[in-house]
């Protein structure tokens, strides 16, 4: 692991936040007090924040309807986002996105996504541009990602998406988190092939990586492997990461499609968050106390953006009116 | 007569029809849930619940679990129906048509034509539409007015679980293409269902909800209780208002509509949809065509803005037509000389 | 003044605003022509020509030929806006909507609103519609009137070569997204187009072809040149009639239908898409809504039926406007009392 | 060769009657008589015959834009296509769909397809259904096969159409028709894969087979091949056949793209009829005078058919308005 302490505590605090943020809401939506649809990430936070270390903001992802994760990874405000959740006229999109359209394209996050499997298109444009930008200074291309689901693999254009990458070559990378599950139904059901996701993309003709997505470590050096091939110039990759989602796919799922004991299991084992802790504090890469730092640092971010969310200016019906065109 | 939801009723017809004849089959996403997992199939037959126990009673091969694949989902219902079979395809949304028209328009609501007559194409596309649920943009369209303008489909709106299943029944014993929309905001809604398996309501026959001779009121879908709410609040001052609630938007049954006008001769049209193009200015124009003589007033328009459905409670109230905003149209039509 | 075609002025307009803006890029199939091929690039540079000569001058990263994959050349060319780009995606034909409807409807024309305006999306999609080719059901629609009801999206339908020039640039200009119509039975059409480099027409204002004072007549793209024919026959008969070309359906120039209408009191809506839901029933509802006062007589629309397009020459032609459908209707309305 | 001297003169009459269907046709289109978008066949008629010949009216094909090869070999009427594609009343769609609309669901032709890759999803529709009817007497299922080209294996609906089949276990078949070109652009540049189109579908769990389609024997064997696996219920497969378009994407198109001396020399070597020709008189299975019989036979079924065109009812105004709906 070639990481900094620094660069250690920063992804640990990343995977903390998405986790704390999504624990919260997790609460929060019982009460009835969040509208709408939320997808929660917990359980995933190694793959969006390994993958989102290595991007600046001028790379962009393109996220899914499972998108706070990638959001808070690649550098969304918290408290914009929780604000954008209780649907505040403060909110990142001043409440007319909510959980499944938060965006920042100053931050390139081109935005989550309510259709399953619509981001791929726009991140495979996306790198076209930062293909016709060209190299900078250090030889490097700028990047773009879609982030995938199992299901979403599925969706034609996530396949179509992948051959017009290679055939403009375009830095385009894909990134599959298979967490076994699309709604109710299991992968290995929906996903026909013989092989596993990332066959499919390969016989694109896309360089491909696989790695255990609950594994800060293996994300991010694959990441960093993948990456250095796509920013060379080398054409588009994808890269399948193993891992768990720990909630329902929506609140109130009663999960009857997960085995005996799968949760406890997943909990126990495939817990990124855990596992990080462990491996760093064993590594003596860090102490736990420095861990316990970051988390009651964590606890109180959440803790204001809450509050804030909670007193922030609600949206009013003029607001309906605005921000369909930029020119009326 | 038994008292059961507007969902319960989707799931009950498909029951029976699948029962009364072998070429009634399903599919969609998650329409039995759990295959290829641990928990084994129907752990949730539809995320509607509109499909709840298809599968253990009729098995893998007329209960069809699919892929993400919305494109591949109405396309194969149409290469189902051309080989005899009864498809009942489900997307999840209807804002999932975005992503499936090409089958939906250029292919099954075509193929009787293209093909001069000669093939059938008996295959049902449900949908669920609406708002009322903040799941904002990409989860609350009401995509009527698209599909009722393309030449070859059906369109049917069902209101209550009666219609449902009047209106279903009659789908799925149709030779045509049929698009079926489900209103979200609906599905709890209780209601009496006739018992009897052959229930069924010809398309093209609209219901009367409401009678009045000052103001005629056409709606559909949730869209019919914000007109009955403002006919109610309108009849306590003695404004009487005919409701129609059209049922099915292709065929229309102009008729209805017509006659009201001729005793009204004012017109208000509640629509869910954006305003441009829709099924408001369909009827208005119907109106402006064919009623011209009877009109005492400009027909008023009860829509959705021209924008996206905003995510937030606030927005998405603002948004949505609402009884005031009906029974302000219909002062308004009133007020004029 | 210079004097090309309709296609020219697509083709050289683009070409002048590459020159001018290196974010401008363009994609689509065969938009190239040849790659992957003995003979080599430019082959044909787009199967209409509209974009010949674009490859040699401003290479592969900028005029970027595609797989046949229409929902993913929609999706780049949203993907390319947000990312600081101009691009101008191409359809073919617009049938193709069908295969890319999600990208255009719940992506693209949705940016900036779900992201709270903090998005600039200016994508142009380009597509080739109409009938008149006996191209039959699956290449000859026009989907003007599903587009124009979707919120987020600009949508124009150039008549002449001159507007052509003026509104491709306005619209590559634009921050906001765009659909440019063109009409395939249009692009050999002649005529003169300014010189100015900065000629540009602004979105939502109409052109009055012909005056009158006896009826107005509202169309767009190939119909305006049915209903001018009409309106020359109808003159020789001493009946005045404006003829109005939209130009723009989004933002539609409503005023100079209402204070046209206003003058006249009649009002034919000639419109190539099937009847329902469409833009004529839009047309006529508006006048419904703001000119009843004026209306002396029943909105005239004359459309295509509610059927698909038919293939022979003859059924093709009964099934479009012309002139003849057109002064029919202009009498029939001057005949109400 | 397993074919009977009864078979092989069928073939052959099936090829040649498209042969000259087709260069009837090219020769008509010059004079403007034929309207609308019409896309030849020519040079690829061993694949449909190879794969046609072993259908019966109970299996069923869905076609493309480039049709007629199709219909024609799945045994649709040649005189009702022909009043078709000149727009007759009497035509087999009453003249309203036209070239790209063909179809004749009794003989189990689903349709000729103006939008390029809609057909493969109808097809495992229609597999679906063979599955659900189940096996015959003798075991076997009925299939449906979607032919699709080279550049229709793009589209997203051509993949979803093919991951579905394997999920569903469908008896479907896609049938590759790599020609080389979709409209000007070469499968090279357009199939990014670095293999082939059949290493893709195979990525998706599909069975596959690759044959020369200018070889009428390899593709009749090889469909034997295929159809065994897919009738006995084996799932879906696919296979990928190489041949040549003899003339332009549309008439009229100056075909820059083709090199050198291409045209002649696919003219001279890869001729399916007259490969077959060759094979077939050298290894004395058929004398040449059977073949120039059948060549008249031919050539007078065409002429007939085409002076029947010419003769044939034109449609009416009336006739725009029917056939919408069964039920009105
Ligand atoms: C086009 C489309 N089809 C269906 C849905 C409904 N839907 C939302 S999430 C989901 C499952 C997605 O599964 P996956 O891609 O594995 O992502 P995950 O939920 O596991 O993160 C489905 C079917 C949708 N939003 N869009
Ligand atoms: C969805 C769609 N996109 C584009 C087209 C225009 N088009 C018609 S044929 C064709 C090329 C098809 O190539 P291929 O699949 O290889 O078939 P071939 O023409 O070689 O038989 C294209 C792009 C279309 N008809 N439909
Ligand atoms: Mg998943
Ligand atoms: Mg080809």
């Amino acid at each position: 692991m070639q990481l900094s302490r620094e660069d250690l505590l920063q992804a640990y605090r990343r995977m903390k936040t998405i986790r704390d943020f999504e624990e919260l809401l997790h609460d929060e939506i019982q009460t009835g007090e969040i509208a709408g649809f939320t997808h929660l990430y917990c359980g995933q936070e190694a793959v969006a924040v390994g993958v989102c270390e290595h991007l600046t903001d001028d790379d962009k992802i393109v996220s899914t309807h499972r998108g706070h994760g990638h959001c808070l990874a690649k550098g969304c405000d918290v408290t914009g986002m929780m604000k954008e959740i209780w649907g505040s006229r403060e909110g990142l999109c001043k409440g007319k996105g909510g959980s499944m359209h938060i965006a920042d394209t100053d931050k390139g996050m081109l935005g989550a996504n309510g259709i399953v499997g619509a981001g791929a298109p726009i991140a495979v444009g996306a790198a076209m541009a930062a293909k016709l930008d060209g190299k900078d200074a250090d030889g490097k291309l700028r990047v773009a990602i879609a982030f995938s689901g199992d299901g979403a693999c599925n969706q034609g254009t996530t396949f179509e998406a992948m051959n017009m990458a290679v055939v403009t070559n375009a830095p385009a990378i894909i990134v599959f988190e298979n967490n076994h599950y699309s709604e109710h139904t299991g992968y290995k059901y929906a996903v026909g092939t013989k092989q596993d996701i990332a066959s499919r993309a390969e016989a694109f003709g896309m360089k491909v990586w696989r790695a255990d997505g609950t594994d800060f470590t293996a994300v991010y050096e694959t990441m960093r492997e993948v990456l250095e091939h796509v920013r060379a110039g080398n054409g588009p990759a994808a890269v399948e990461f193993d891992t768990e989602r720990f909630y329902g796919h929506f609140e109130g799922d009663p999960q009857r499609y997960r085995g005996e004991g799968e949760m406890d299991r997943i909990r126990a084992e495939r817990d990124c968050i855990k596992n990080f802790r462990k491996t760093v504090t064993e590594a003596k890469l860090l102490e736990g106390s420095d861990l316990d730092k970051v988390d009651e640092e964590v606890a109180k971010t959440i803790a204001d953006a809450v509050a804030a969310a909670r007193a922030a200016d609600r949206p009013t019906a003029e607001d309906v009116l605005t921000d369909v065109y930029i020119d009326y | 007569m038994a008292k059961m939801m507007y969902r319960e009723a989707v799931r009950n017809t498909i029951f029976q029809e699948m029962k009364r004849d072998d070429s009634v089959v399903v599919l969609g996403e998650d329409v039995v849930g759990g295959m290829g997992t641990d928990g084994g199939p129907e752990a949730i037959g539809g995320i509607w619940s509109t499909s709840t126990g298809l599968f253990d009673e009729f098995g893998a091969d007329r209960v069809i679990d699919t892929p993400i694949s919305e494109s591949a989902i109405v396309g194969a219902a149409g290469g189902l129906a051309l080989s005899g079979k009864r498809p009942i395809a489900e997307l999840m949304f209807a804002d999932f048509i975005g992503v499936s028209l090409d089958q939906i328009w250029n292919q099954i609501a075509k193929f009787r034509y293209m093909f001069g007559g000669k093939s059938r194409c008996p295959a049902i596309i449900r949908m669920v539409y609406g708002a009322g649920y903040n799941a904002a943009a990409q989860h609350s369209q009401s995509p009527h007015g698209i599909l009722t303008g393309m030449p070859g489909l059906k369109v049917v709106m069902p209101t209550t679980p009666a219609d449902v299943a009047g209106l279903l029944r009659q789908a799925i014993r149709t030779d045509d293409p049929v698009i079926f929309m489900e209103h979200k905001a609906l599905y709890a809604m209780k209601g009496e269902v006739p018992d009897d398996p052959d229930f069924t309501i010809p398309f093209g026959h609209a219901r009367l909800t409401r009678a009045g001779e000052d103001v005629t009121i056409v709606a559909t879908g949730m869209m019919v209780g914000m007109a009955e709410k403002a006919a109610d609040k309108l009849a306590e001052d003695g404004i009487g208002a005919d409701v129609i609630d059209l049922r099915t938007t292709s065929p229309m049954d102009e008729e209805a509509i017509l006659d009201s006008v001729e005793v009204t001769g004012r017109l208000v049209v509640v629509d869910e949809a954006p305003p441009r193009c829709s099924l408001a200015t369909d009827i208005a124009a119907l109106a402006a065509e064919k009623a011209f003589a009877s009109l005492k007033a400009p027909v008023q328009m009860v829509t959705a803005p021209h924008t996206p459905i905003p995510f937030a409670r606030e927005l998405e109230s603002a948004y949505l037509p609402n009884p005031d905003k009906v029974e302000a149209a219909v002062r308004k039509a009133l007020a004029y000389n």
